[in-house]
This record gives structure tokens, C-alpha cells and sequence, in this order.
């Protein structure tokens, strides 16, 4: 039932790709980084394949968690920092649904960090979209857990006194499977990374370095053009060791790519085995003969 | 409703001593041979130390309280005898292990019988281990009990621990028959039969949840664990894979929460439980399932609070949170069974209401009803009766997902019931939603009007169920005969009051009552009718300080409580443990002695 | 209370056109020129996109409302003169730019008057972006204000923005003045000039609550962002530090309340702030507070709910939840500011009752407050007294720590309130604490009668909290005149109601009414007083859909409600919106008429 | 102020070590691995020598968290997973304080995990002892973030599904600037380790395999001492990559011994610096000066 093949086609009986996945015109500002992220998930859902309809994009509160309203496929824009927990009911109870999250630096690190970190452990076949600024968008300008030390916003006036997490970081050590950075200015790179994101199958984190322009004047698109390194040609994206060592010196870089890639069971999986094996032992169960425990 | 034969065994001793397990045998041995049984045990929120009790009531028909003072009392040990033994009925038993030194002392007319359990239990076992099992052994022997039966329990009691651990049980077990048989004229008046001895189902307040949400149809459960719910949690956790559904244990109760909305979203049955402390967690997303229309269950096995409280103790504290204790107007219903029987029932009226209503439900358990175990008959899995939602068909005339007329998940109905819910992976269906304020559609509008119509929808929506609810209620509980002194309850305290009641009427007492289920919304007209048949004093028993329904009913019914002049007086308690009958007949008796109220009046 | 001298100019264009700034600059021009301001604006959830509103009234008396139909209309796009042009009051003005095609429509008696602010703008600084400047300047040329004074508000609005743009906005500013002056005979019928010319302060509510925890003394303030609320958290960011304070930024709302606790119960005064969503996530911690008898305050800032809701816009919808929407029943005090210097004052209150009272202390704002500007007396900052909370000091024969008698921190008094508390780092006054039941040392204890007895005591202090308000209350708000027709409101309500209630005594028709600041504990006696002076209708106006506060009356004085026969009459509103003072009016004399009641009858 | 120094002797005014911080009789399961904690803790806090009126412990709920009243210092038993919260407040409201926080591994990693997440990464001056047992000992045996794969418990009877937690690993990875491992059969080791931690300058954080003997019957002692691996005596604690290595590859081995150690700024340190900074600034700042703004 689960698309959890590297190359998953789409389920039989599906249509054929659409030609946009887009749904309403997004209200964020123009030259917001997000309007690329928007644009480069259209296109990887397109090269996907999967009918509208088998999509879900879950997420939490913010600018860019925004984003299922934005889109054309089922939705949900749940409460701040608890999209993964949606994400992950719907994709345990459903497994044969394209489950999509996307959100902010806080709404994931902050906020939802317990979430993050346990989803990521816990291997559940999701692509996570993160839409990294460096700020608290919506909120207009609050430091984010992405935010600089020193770095001046509305609400560390005097620096931020925070060492900053690095979400690649937190995603690779935290047991994701999938881990990958790009930045909304080289939408060839983000869309093909977003698409093996949803091929992946397993915890999928794609941190998209995506501006505000409104409320963050530092991390622009030209700071992060500037600070971005693509991987070596000849980068080994299963070698754990050394993504964790690329993250660790990664200073105020952001290496670009498929940093890490790895295939082991997913939940899903998981808990699927334990279903089908305990049906082949429980037999014909049902309300009743289940009861009869209690006679 | 006149009280008929029953009899209450107390089994007590210190935490080490297998105090459960000895009376979980005796309980299941008698739901066996067909008594009726209800329980009520004890055990503190250390995990060493301390006295524990199993108390049994068995009876000749249905029991709906865990009764007064014991007549038999088997004591493990020493401090059993000094805490309880002045308890016991006259033309009581209590079984105590040898003295060492000075006998207790034990009320006039009790009976003695002591046995060495330990000394039985090594003769048999070679250890003194199985101590409980000769206990056990003792007070079925007295009580007539079928040997092959109680052996039977025992048996597969202990079956997975190995041929050792059982044939040593049983043994002790026999041994105590022995004794037990030996002594049993002393228990001669004590002793009845069950008048239809067909086998009952025996089980706790926690299992009865999780059966009900299992017969529902619950094929997602979410939770973490939390005393003294977590059984609902482990329970589905063995069970629901058998049946091709998933407990998943998350990392909290927000994750919980979450998780069975994103599982409901898409279509599942979920269900989570928690205590008072997961509850306040879960409540900013049950305001999500609220806004976004989710049908979903959440379970509160209330215990007593605030903070963490104690956990292992009773209360009916959280009904004002449950009731209305969010940021903002959620809709949600409020449910509280008052039997372990009716932990399944209201269980399966949760999940059926969410699902017609498209609403988060809240379920009001509480600890003593969680930890006791009563019979239910097997019959009422029968009849129980899911409801099939129906969802969302794509349009004939839709063109790959693109339907003429896009679905409008909140279409907007004069009775402001919801339409079929559009669930991912059906073509046509797609929408978006959330937690914002929306249109029709499911889209963000903060528009004045959408606004004040989609605040209406929702309360259209309560109303709605509560209409829905009057009818049930009318013919579940049909109001019994006016009188000027009411009674009215909920949750665990509800039986007990009713017992309470019967004992009253025996003495020529007669009240009228009201034992709500349903407590949010408010089944008004049935309570409207119910206040307006010559009530004079309403007396409302509730487990906690700022007596919470009480309130909500003065609240709600002002106008009248005035225009029928009727003095709502509150008997609460709020130390932890639950009411006894005759501690709410007393203090019913004492505020209309105050009142200068007399007997005679009451057949007005 | 007769209404007095007030004027109403509304600046309205597109999100983008700096309409905020604009406004800002004309306020706080107009409170240091002496005049009273009171401010209210809207702008949308969404960053960009839509019409934004920035109204000011001055006046020459302390205002309470923002007033109705405005005088003065500048309108920055044509959107503007179509939404808020036909509301502008008959002798006012609509400040236009040029039309672009036909002329949008305006009130009969309604004087337009072009001006071309890009053209000015560019004119004067090459660009067209100080437009709003221009339009600023052209209301106040046309008030008559000091135009000097305005250029140093501007001036200093813009300082660090560098000299390039405090030169262009000085410019657009003054060629605006030039346009205003030379229209003025056209609003010569609307001017007029503060009878005490002394500049006041003009701060938000969020700036008053920031600018009173300052003041109440409190130096640790934790808290996470969120809409309505944050800007109460970035003021103190940037002062307290200068005063020695701390202000974090928390991973979440659970963290930001947690170490408010910690910082609290290490001996430092304490403060969050949030908005529903946050406060529901709060709650379990909250429940801690109260257990544990820390002081701290919590404000919540109230926006639409439930769930996300409508983040930008108005609602009191958390009342039921502040005061009685715990998990067990948590000892809590809710104070309710209504307007901007309320904010400061009813702020210095919670803290000083959270320390004396050893208590947590909700403080409802709301929206509508938050972002509205006002003027307060600087008399205001030299009168308050913070509460100093004396500690804890070891006694005289304390040995290294153990003193003879161990501390306890829960000892009990009859009149239930706290003792000093010892702050870790005080010799002998270690104690351990928490969310568990305790005895009077802290220590867990789960005894029935320890248990009751605690549960009292923090009943007591309730009690004690209400019987200190009121003595408060009966010197700040003696009751006016009976009257048979009564009003109550709070919070960002109430002023609005008292104006209502000015507009009608105006026409003749009296009412008596009592505005509390204190929601909970509930001031009995004063409430009781109030409804006991033969009154007859109660009019309860409030923003919520549930008649929060209306339930709370009714539940509690049922008694007297039925004994003096007064019907309650419940005022509400949930569209997202504030009231305004007409529409109360219109529906008071709605439901009178309703009642057939003539305006004869009011001066019985 | 702050005895943020690696060898912070007595504030100055205390009295001489105690010769006890025990405080009430513990009410654990006889056997319980917590009462060697506590006898650690205990010896310690003796060698660290402050008095026990400075010393703080905070704890969430659970077995483990009962501690605060096991000792006779100050003691705050918060809520379940908000331990860190508390004490973070306390320790920048208090920063004179030592304050030592204790709780299990479903306290810290499961419930508590974001703000575990968050406190590791802003190195605040706080000892973290954690007793891991790999169960909820206090709700009676339900699967922890520790939990091995396939673990039977009461609440994944079929074998548990999800990869735990290294609680090592997490501290590491998350920015702890101590972290350190070893096992109650070990009281020596146990101890010299609680009082390095103490007198770590920032976020040390100690796990302490501490069987559950009611609940968890796979690991006790014997269980404990047979997969512990002392650490190498030329073990390098500065070497963060080798730290991550060793703990990658531990398998289910417990290096034991202090596995990573670095001087960085603590929290504290760093809002000092800005209070000084802007104090200095600012004046003789009082309310009514700063109110002058609204002027
Ligand atoms: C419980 C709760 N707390 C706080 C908020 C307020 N809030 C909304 S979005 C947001 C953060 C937005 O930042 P980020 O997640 O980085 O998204 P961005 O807007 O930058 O895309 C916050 C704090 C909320 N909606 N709910
Ligand atoms: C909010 C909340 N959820 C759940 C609980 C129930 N609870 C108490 S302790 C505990 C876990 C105990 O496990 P751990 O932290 O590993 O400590 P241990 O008892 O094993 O030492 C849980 C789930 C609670 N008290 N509060
Ligand atoms: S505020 Fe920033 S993140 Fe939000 S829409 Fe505007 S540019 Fe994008
Ligand atoms: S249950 Fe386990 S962790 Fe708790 S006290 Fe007993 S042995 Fe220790
Ligand atoms: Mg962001
Ligand atoms: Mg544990």
C-alpha cells in the first residue's frame, strides 16, 4: 500500500501527473524566498506523479507554513510547532498517502523541536519541507533557534545570546535518513532534491535557505548566495561521518546538496510487521472473541 | 429498586503481599459462577510501601456501588486487622494471620478465624510465597465457592510463569479451600447463590474504555502513558493490531493529540487517553479539533489535581476544563460514564458522536472507576452499534479531480450540522484547514460577517447535539416519579447516590433524581423538565472544592431555579477518595434536619 | 460624566503606505501638545495586502473610547474614501489624493479636500515615498498644531534611520502643514486647544503593561512570540537589561512559564506574556504555580479563538479558561485592565497581588488594547508602590543550616494565608516543593485529612484575595447612584460601555453601573451590593459568543438575582471587532423596548 | 557571582562542607538503581563543598525525579519533562546558585525532550543527572525513548518499534559542553564524575545507568556491567569527533567515563555581558528615566 520504494510510481488507478499542484495566489510579500520553494514542489510533485489528491501538505503556523493553502492538494495548517504529529498520524493511519509537512525555523526547531527530534528518530516516511530564515517571519522579526549569535532582532535588541542550531545538523544526528540543503535561488537544484526528498523512502529533511525580505535584512538572497558551497561532484551522500563532519565545520557556509542518504525500516514498516504478524497468529479477531478475555 | 442480597469481602495487607492478584482471582472466580461483582482497590503512587486494599462486592443481582463496611475482612497482615477490623459488620468474619504478641481487637459480634497463610503456604509450596493464594483460598472456601472453577482462574492466571508458579498457586489455593470449607458455618448467613449462574464478563473501568473504543470502531489510538489511565493505552496496544489497527505510544500529549487528528483527518477512528495533567497539554489542539471539525476522542481519567496532584487518588476536579476551559469557544462534547458497564457504553457514544457531529468528544473517567472492576453481561457487546460515517463521493461530473463546483467542506447548513467529510485520496475532494478561521470552503477569512456565521455554525452545531441527546436520554433514563427532594450526579459519584437513594427509600425516603451522562452540551429540556415538577431542594453530589456542576447548573438554569424557587444544595468531598452511600444519605439527612425538613413531608 | 470636547481623525490607506507611522507621528504630536489621544488600529494577519486604519481621537478631557464616525477622514487611496468616506460625520473633512477617474462619493455636509501627497513628496524630497508624511502634515495643519512640535516627533521617529530620511520626512511633513494651514478655515468648527497644555505619555497597552511590570519591580521576564502579544516582550527586552533585568526568549510558551517559575522561586519577580494559544499551552504550569504557591504573572493578551482563530482581532473569549479552565482546581487570580493607563495599573496590581497573595495572576488585555495608543498622566509612575515581599530569615539559634524547628513553607493559618518564603541561598529554610499534594513542610503526602485541609487553604486564600479587593475597589470605584437599569462590562469593553453609558445619559436616560478590573476571585460583596440597590435589568456587554462573564454572575449570585428578581441581559458580540459605543446604546435601548420599557421609568 | 570558574570553590561567606545532603528516607523499590545516585550525589556535592542552602536540586516527575526530596537542600519536584525549564529560569534569575537537575530518561527524552534540546545548545551552567533505566519506572513499565528495538513492554507488548535514544549521543549532538557516562554499580567512578560536573563551567550532563528492578527486567546490574566499556585511559574528552564516533559505533556497549569536555560561553555569561554592557550605557537607568520615551 505505501509508496516506500526508492522509485515509488504512482498508486495504481491514479491519474496521470498534473500539470500544477498550485492552488491559491500566496499572500506573502513579494520577494519573499518562499514563492521559489512554492514553485519548486509544484514541479518535483509533478515529476512525482502522484494525483492531487493523494498528496497531503501539513503544516504549522507561520509564514511559510502558509503553504497548504497555497497548494492544490489536500491540506492541513495545523497549530505552531505540531505539524509533524499530524504528518505522522495521518501517514501511520494512512500509509498510502504522499504526506508533504512544511514550515519555518521555529515553527519546526523551536516550538516543535520535541517533535522534530522524535520524528526524525523515528524514520516516518515524510518529506519535510523546512523553509529556513533565520527570523520569526509571521511574528515580524523575533530571533528564530536558526538565528546568528549577536545576531539584532526585535527581541535580542542587544545580539542573540543563542548558539544557533543548524537544522541539517539536528535533522543528521537526530536519525533522519534523508538530509539535504539547498536555497530557493537555484530552483533546479531544489526542485531535483525536493523530488528525490519524496522519493526517499523514510524521514526526508530538506532545509530550504528561503529570505524574508521583510523582516530579515541580513540573510538575503545575495548572503546566501555568497555563503552557499555546492558538495564536491564526488560527494558520498551515505558516509555519515562525513556529513557529520562537513556540518561540524561548516561555520557560516552552507554546503548545498544531498548531504546524507541512507536506507533503513521505516515506521511504518515497523509497525506493519508487527501487524501482519500478530493477524497471522490472532486469526479471524474480532470485538467479540477479543472480549472473551475478560469472561 | 429495593437493595437485595450482597455481600462485601475485604482483602488487605502491605504492597509486597499480592493483595491484587489475590483479589483479581477471587473477583474473576465469582463473575464465573455468575455473581454480579464490583470492586474497589487501593495502591499508592510509590511504588513500595504502604497497606493496599482489593475490596469485592458480590451480589444477587446488578451492583452500582462497592457498598459500606466490609463483612468479611482478610487481613494479611497485622495493621489490616487494626485499620479495618472495627469495620466489619456484626455477623462479620475477619481471617488474620497468628498473633504475635497481643490480639487486635475486633468489633462485637465479628468472628475470628485465623489462619497461618504462610505456614499453608510453605507446607504446599515449600515457600511462604503464595501466602495470597491460600488467603484467597480461605475466603471462596467460606463463601461456598466452586473449587474446580476458582482453580480454573488460577490456572490461567498465572499461565506464561511457568508449570512451577502454577501447580504452587493451586496448591495454596486448595489448601485454603480446606480451611476455608472447614470454617464455613461461621459464614452460613453471610453465604447466597447467584440466581442466574451463566458467566460474566469481569472487567475494569480502563479495559471497558478500550473494549468500547475497540466495538466502535477506534482503529487508531494515540497516547503516553499517565496514572491512571495507562491501561486504556496497553490494553489496545496488545489488542488492536489483531484487528489491523495501530497504538502508537508518542513522546507526549500534545503528540497524542496531534496524532489522532492527523489519523481522523484521514479518515480513521482515533482515540487517546490521558489523566488531569495531560489534559491541560492537549487543550490548544483540542482547540484545533474543534475549529477544523475533528471528530476524535480524548479520554480524561480524572484524578485528583491540581498540578500533579495525587495521582493515584480520586476526584471529579476537571469538568470545568473539560467544559470550557479553552482559549477561545471550542465546540466539544462532554461525556461521563458512572459504571464500568458504562465505560463501554458512553465509550462507544463518544466515538459515535464525534463522528455523526464532527466534533472532538471528551470522556470524564476518573480513578476509581478506572482501577475497579464490575460484570458487565456479555450481551451488550451485542448490541452495541457503530456509527458508519459516510464520506465524501467525488462528483459524476468530475473532471481528475477537478470538480465543476469545488467541495466546500464547510457548507453552511440551518441546522448547522456538518456535511460528509471529503477524506485524501478521494478525487474532487481536495481542501485545506486548520486552525484559522475559515469560509465555506476551509480557506482564511477573518471577514466580520463569515465570521459571526461560522461562530453561529458552531454553536448551531451543540445545539444540535444536545436536541439529540434529549431524545436518547428520554428513552435511556426516563425521569422517575416527581418529588419535592432531588438528587442529582455524574461520573463514579452517580452510582454510589443512587445507592445512597435506595437505602433513603428503604427508610421511607423518596427522592426524585437526575444522573446525567451527557454533561456538555446540556440536555436542557430534559434537565428543564426535570427542575420543574415540584423540586424543592436539589442536593448535587460531586468529588471536588468549587463544586463544578453545581455551577454550571445555576448558571445555566437562573431563570428557573428562580421562577421554581429551588435551593441547590452542593455535598462535596475533595480528600482524595470516593463517596460511600451511607456518607451522602448522612449528609443529605443532616441539610434537611437543618433545614427543618421532615419525613413526612416527602410524600407530598 | 458629560461628554466633552473630542475630535476624530482617521488615517486609512494601503498596507503599504505607512499608515501606522502616520498615525504614530499625529498621536504623539497630539499628546505632548497636551491634548488626551486614544487610538485604534487594524491591520491584517496576512504581512501585506489590504487596508490599513490608523484612528486618532484627541480630546480635551481623559478619553474611553475611539469613538464612532470619524471627523476627519485621510484617506491615502481611493479604497479609503469608498469604505470609510460615506461614515465621516456631517461638518467633518475627507483629505483625498487626486481621483483617477470619477470622484468617489461623500456624505452631504462633508467637505473634500485634494491634495496630491506623492506630488508633494516627490516635490519636496525627490520621491514619492514620504507621501504619509505629507498627508500627517496636512492634518495637522488643518488642527492647528504646533508644527514644531510635530517636526521633533518626526525627527525623533526617524532618528538612526540616518539624515537622508529625517530630512524628506521633515520636508513632506512641512509641505503637508503648508497644504493643512492653507485649508484650515474648513475644520475651523472642529479645532480646539487643550485646556492644560502639558505634554502626557502616549503608549499602547502593550507598552503600558511592559512599561508596569518595570515599575512593579519585575527583572525576569521569559516569553515566545506571538500576535498580539509580542511587543510586551520586545519593550522589556530592550529596558531591562538596564535596570539589571533579564528578558528571554523561550523555545516555547511551556518553557517561557517554567522559568518564570524557577526565576520566582528563586526569590525575583516574574512575568510572561502570550496570547490563547499560548495561555493553553501554559496551563498545565500554571496548575504548578498555584501547587506550589509561586507568584507570577501571566498576561495574556486575548485575540479570536478558538484554536489560531483570528490573531489580529478582538475578542475576550478566554475568560472562562483564565479563571476556571484548569485540570483540578487551581488557586488563580485574573485581573482585567480597560484601558491603556489601566494596562499600567491593573499590571503593578497583579504583580503586588501575586507577592502578597503568593499566587499566579492572569492579566487579561485583549487586541483591541494591546495596539491602541493613549495618554497617560506621568503622575501615574511617582504614585505606585510595589509590593516588597519580606523573605524568610533564618532564626537567631539556626546551626549551619539546620535550624531547630525545620521550615515550613506551607505552615498553616486560619485566615489561609502564606508564610515569608526562604529563598534558596537562605540558611535553614531549605525546603523541597512541587505539583504533588503536600503537608505543611512541602513534602508529598496523600493523607485524606492533610489533603482536605490543604485543598482549604488554598480556598482561604482565595477568600482573602476577594476581601482585599474589595476594600480596593470601594476606595477606587465607589458604586454611582441606583438606578433600575445596570450595565456591566470588562475589560477592553468597559470603556467603551461607560461611553454608551454617557451618550444615553446625555439623552436622559440613567443607568448604574460597576466596571470590575478584578474577574477572579469574584469581589462578592461589592457585586452583591450593586445588584441588591434595586436594580432590574442587567445589561452584560462582553466580546465573546458564550456570554462568559454573564455565566460567571449568574452562577454565583443566583441567590439574589432570584430574591431581588433582576433579569440579566447579555450584550455580545463575536464577529472580531470591538464594540463601539452607538451600537451598545442602539442595543440596550433595543432590548428595553422589547420590554416595553419607557424612558419614564428610569428615574423612578 | 557565578561560580562559573572549572574549579569554583565555596561562595565566600558559606559554611564548611556538610557532611550529608541526604534528606528523607527514599521511597524507592528496594534494589533500585536511584539510591547509588543519590549516595553519588551526596558524596559529591561533600567534595564540592558548598552548603547545602546554595545548592538546588530540580527534577520533573518520575522515579527518578522524586530525588529533590531525598536530599536536604533546596529542592523543586516541577512537572513532568519541564525540569530544564525551571532551572534554566532559576539559574539566570540566580546565577550565584549551583543548581543540579535530576529526572529519568522518559523525563528528559521522551516528554522533556525539546527542552533538553534547547538547554544542550545554550550551555547552561547546570548539572544534568540523568538515571536511565530504559523504562518509565513510575507509570510501571512502559517503553522509553531509551527503549532497544523489538523491547517488550506494557506498552509495545509486540516488541518496541522505534530506534531509541542515545541519551549520550543527544546531549552531545545538541551542544553539551560535559558529557559524561557511567552506572550506579560504580560509585566511585559515579561520583568523581557528578563532582567534575559540578564544577564544569556550563551544560554537563552525566547518564547514570540506573536499573529499575520492578519494571525492567533485562536491564540490571548484571545487564549494566556486562555491556559497559571504560573509556581508553588516553581517552581525549576535548576531541568532539571522536566523541561522535565512539558513541556512533557504541552499539549496545555504554562507553563509560567523561566522553567530551569544552570551555565555551556559558547562557549566563553571555546575558551578563550584555546586562553589563548595556547598563554601563544606559546610566543610572530607573523607571521613570526610561518612561521618558512615551514623552
Ligand atoms: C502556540 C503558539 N505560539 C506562538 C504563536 C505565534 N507564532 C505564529 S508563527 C510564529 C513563528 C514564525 O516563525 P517561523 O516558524 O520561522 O516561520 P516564518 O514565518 O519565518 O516562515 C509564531 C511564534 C502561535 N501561533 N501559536
Ligand atoms: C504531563 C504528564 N504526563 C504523564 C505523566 C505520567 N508520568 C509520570 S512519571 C512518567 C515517566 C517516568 O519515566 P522516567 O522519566 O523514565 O522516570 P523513572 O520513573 O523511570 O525514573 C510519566 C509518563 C505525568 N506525571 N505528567
Ligand atoms: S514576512 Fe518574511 S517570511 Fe513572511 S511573507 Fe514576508 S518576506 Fe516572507
Ligand atoms: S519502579 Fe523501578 S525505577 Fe521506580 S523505584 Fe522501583 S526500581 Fe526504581
Ligand atoms: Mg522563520
Ligand atoms: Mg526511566
Amino acid at each position: 500500500m505505501t509508496p516506500d520504494t526508492a522509485t515509488a510510481a504512482p498508486a495504481a488507478g491514479s491519474a496521470a501527473a498534473k500539470s500544477s499542484y498550485k492552488g491559491s495566489r500566496p499572500t506573502w510579500c513579494p520577494g519573499c524566498g518562499d514563492y521559489g520553494v512554492l514553485a519548486c514542489l509544484d514541479k518535483a510533485l509533478q515529476a512525482y506523479g502522484r494525483p492531487e489528491w493523494e498528496v497531503v501538505v501539513v503544516s504549522g503556523i507561520g509564514c511559510s507554513s502558509r503553504f497548504p493553502f497555497f497548494m492544490n492538494t489536500y491540506g492541513f495548517h495545523s497549530a505552531h510547532g505540531r505539524a509533524l504529529t499530524v504528518a505522522t498520524g495521518l501517514k501511520l493511519a494512512r500509509p498510502d498517502l504522499t504526506v508533504v509537512c512544511t514550515g519555518g525555523d521555529g515553527d519546526a526547531l523551536a516550538i516543535g523541536g520535541n517533535h522534530f527530534f522524535h520524528t526524525m528518530r523515528r524514520n516516518v516516511d515524510l518529506t519535510y519541507i523546512l523553509m529556513d530564515n533565520q527570523i520569526y517571519g509571521m511574528t515580524k522579526g523575533q530571533t528564530a533557534p536558526t538565528s546568528a549569535v549577536g545576531m539584532e532582532t526585535k527581541s535580542s535588541p542587544y545580539g542573540n545570546v543563542e548558539p544557533p542550531v543548524d537544522p541539517c545538523w539536528a535533522a543528521l544526528t537526530m536519525g533522519a535518513t534523508f538530509v539535504a540543503q539547498t536555497a530557493s535561488h537555484d530552483p533546479a537544484q531544489m526542485t531535483a532534491l525536493i523530488l528525490e526528498a519524496l522519493r526517499h523512502p523514510g524521514m526526508a529533511f530538506v532545509n530550504c535557505l528561503s529570505p524574508c525580505v521583510t523582516f530579515n535584512e541580513v540573510m538575503d538572497k545575495e548572503y546566501f548566495k555568497a555563503h552557499g558551497d555546492p558538495l564536491p561532484p564526488d560527494w558520498d551522500p551515505s558516509d555519515f561521518e562525513a556529513a557529520i563532519r562537513l556540518l561540524r565545520n561548516a561555520g557560516d557556509r552552507f554546503p548545498l546538496g544531498l548531504i546524507h542518504r541512507r536506507i533503513e525500516p521505516t515506521l511504518g514498516q515497523r509497525v506493519e510487521n508487527i501487524t501482519n504478524r500478530i493477524r497471522a497468529q490472532a486469526g479471524e479477531a474480532d470485538v467479540l472473541s477479543i472480549a472473551r478475555q475478560f469472561l | 429498586m429495593s437493595a437485595s442480597k450482597s455481600l462485601t469481602v475485604r482483602f488487605e495487607g502491605d504492597s509486597g503481599d499480592g493483595i491484587i492478584t489475590m483479589g483479581k482471582v477471587a473477583a474473576r472466580t465469582a463473575a464465573r459462577l455468575g455473581y454480579h461483582v464490583y470492586t474497589y482497590s487501593t495502591f499508592l503512587a510509590v511504588v513500595r510501601g504502604g497497606q493496599v486494599t482489593f475490596q469485592m462486592r458480590i451480589g444477587a443481582e446488578p451492583l452500582v456501588s462497592q457498598g459500606n463496611e466490609p463483612d468479611i475482612l482478610v487481613a494479611l497482615n497485622r495493621q489490616a486487622v487494626k485499620d479495618v477490623g472495627p469495620l466489619v459488620k456484626p455477623g462479620g468474619i475477619v481471617i488474620h494471620p497468628p498473633w504475635d504478641g497481643q490480639p487486635e481487637a475486633i468489633g462485637a459480634g465479628v468472628t475470628a478465624l485465623e489462619v497461618n497463610y504462610k505456614e499453608l503456604s510453605l507446607g504446599e509450596t515449600g515457600s511462604p510465597r503464595s501466602k495470597n493464594m491460600v488467603a484467597a483460598g480461605v475466603a471462596m472456601g467460606l463463601l461456598g465457592f466452586d473449587e474446580a472453577t476458582a482453580a480454573a482462574v488460577v490456572e490461567e492466571h498465572f499461565s506464561g510463569k511457568g508449570e512451577d508458579v502454577i501447580t504452587a498457586n493451586r496448591g495454596a489455593l486448595a489448601a485454603g479451600f480446606d480451611a476455608g470449607q472447614a470454617a464455613a458455618n461461621a459464614a452460613a448467613a453471610l453465604r447466597f447463590t447467584p440466581p442466574e449462574p451463566h458467566p460474566r464478563m469481569l472487567l475494569s473501568g480502563n479495559e471497558a474504555v478500550a473494549l468500547g473504543a475497540l466495538a466502535a470502531g477506534v482503529r487508531f489510538f494515540a497516547g503516553y502513558p499517565i496514572t491512571p489511565a495507562s491501561e486504556i493505552m496497553e490494553w489496545l496496544a496488545a489488542e488492536l493490531p489483531k484487528v489491523g489497527g495501530i497504538m502508537f505510544q508518542a513522546e507526549d500529549e500534545i503528540a497524542s493529540v496531534g496524532m489522532c487528528i492527523g489519523a481522523s483527518f484521514g479518515g480513521v477512528k482515533s482515540m487517546t487517553a490521558t489523566s488531569g495533567p495531560g489534559l491541560s497539554l492537549m487543550i490548544e489542539l483540542l482547540g484545533l479539533a474543534g475549529m477544523a471539525e475533528i471528530p476524535m476522542v480524548v479520554v480524561d481519567v480524572q484524578r485528583a489535581g491540581p498540578s500533579t496532584g495525587m495521582p493515584t487518588k480520586e476526584a471529579q476536579g476537571d469538568l470545568h476544563q473539560a467544559a470550557q476551559g479553552t482559549h477561545g469557544e471550542v465546540p466539544r462534547v462532554v461525556l461521563a460514564p458512572q459504571t464500568v458497564a458504562d465505560c463501554f457504553e458512553q465509550t462507544v457514544r463518544a466515538v459515535n458522536t464525534a463522528h455523526e457531529f464532527q466534533i472532538p468528544v471528551i470522556l470524564l473517567s476518573s480513578q476509581s472507576l478506572s482501577h475497579r472492576m464490575q460484570t458487565i453481561e456479555p450481551d451488550e457487546l451485542r448490541t452495541i452499534q457503530p456509527f458508519e460515517e459516510k464520506f465524501y463521493q467525488p462528483p459524476a461530473d468530475g473532471r481528475g479531480g477537478q470538480p465543476a463546483e469545488p467541495y466546500k467542506r464547510y457548507a453552511w447548513r440551518n441546522d448547522g450540522m456538518p456535511v460528509e467529510r471529503a477524506i485524501p485520496g478521494t478525487p474532487g475532494g481536495m481542501y485545506r484547514t486548520g486552525g484559522l478561521e475559515h469560509d465555506e470552503y476551509g480557506n482564511p477569512d477573518f471577514d466580520p460577517e463569515v465570521r459571526s456565521k461560522m461562530v453561529l455554525r458552531r454553536r448551531l452545531r451543540m445545539h444540535a447535539i444536545a436536541r439529540h441527546f434529549e431524545e436518547d436520554i428520554a428513552t435511556e433514563q426516563p425521569l422517575p416519579p416527581p418529588a419535592p427532594l432531588g438528587l442529582m450526579s455524574w461520573g463514579a459519584s452517580a452510582s454510589v447516590a443512587l445507592e445512597a437513594l435506595q437505602q433513603m427509600e428503604a427508610k421511607g425516603i423518596k427522592m426524585t433524581y437526575f444522573m446525567p451522562r451527557i454533561l456538555w452540551p446540556m440536555p436542557d429540556v430534559i434537565i428543564e423538565r426535570f427542575l420543574t415538577r415540584g423540586l424543592k431542594y436539589l442536593f448535587v453530589c460531586e468529588l471536588n472544592a468549587t463544586r463544578q456542576f453545581a455551577e454550571m447548573l445555576r448558571a445555566r438554569y437562573t431563570a428557573t431555579l428562580v421562577k421554581h424557587d429551588i435551593e441547590v444544595i452542593s455535598i462535596i468531598k475533595d480528600d482524595g477518595l470516593p463517596f460511600t452511600p451511607g456518607e451522602i444519605e448522612q449528609r443529605i439527612l443532616n441539610a434537611l434536619a437543618a433545614r427543618n425538613w421532615t419525613p413526612e413531608e416527602v410524600t407530598v
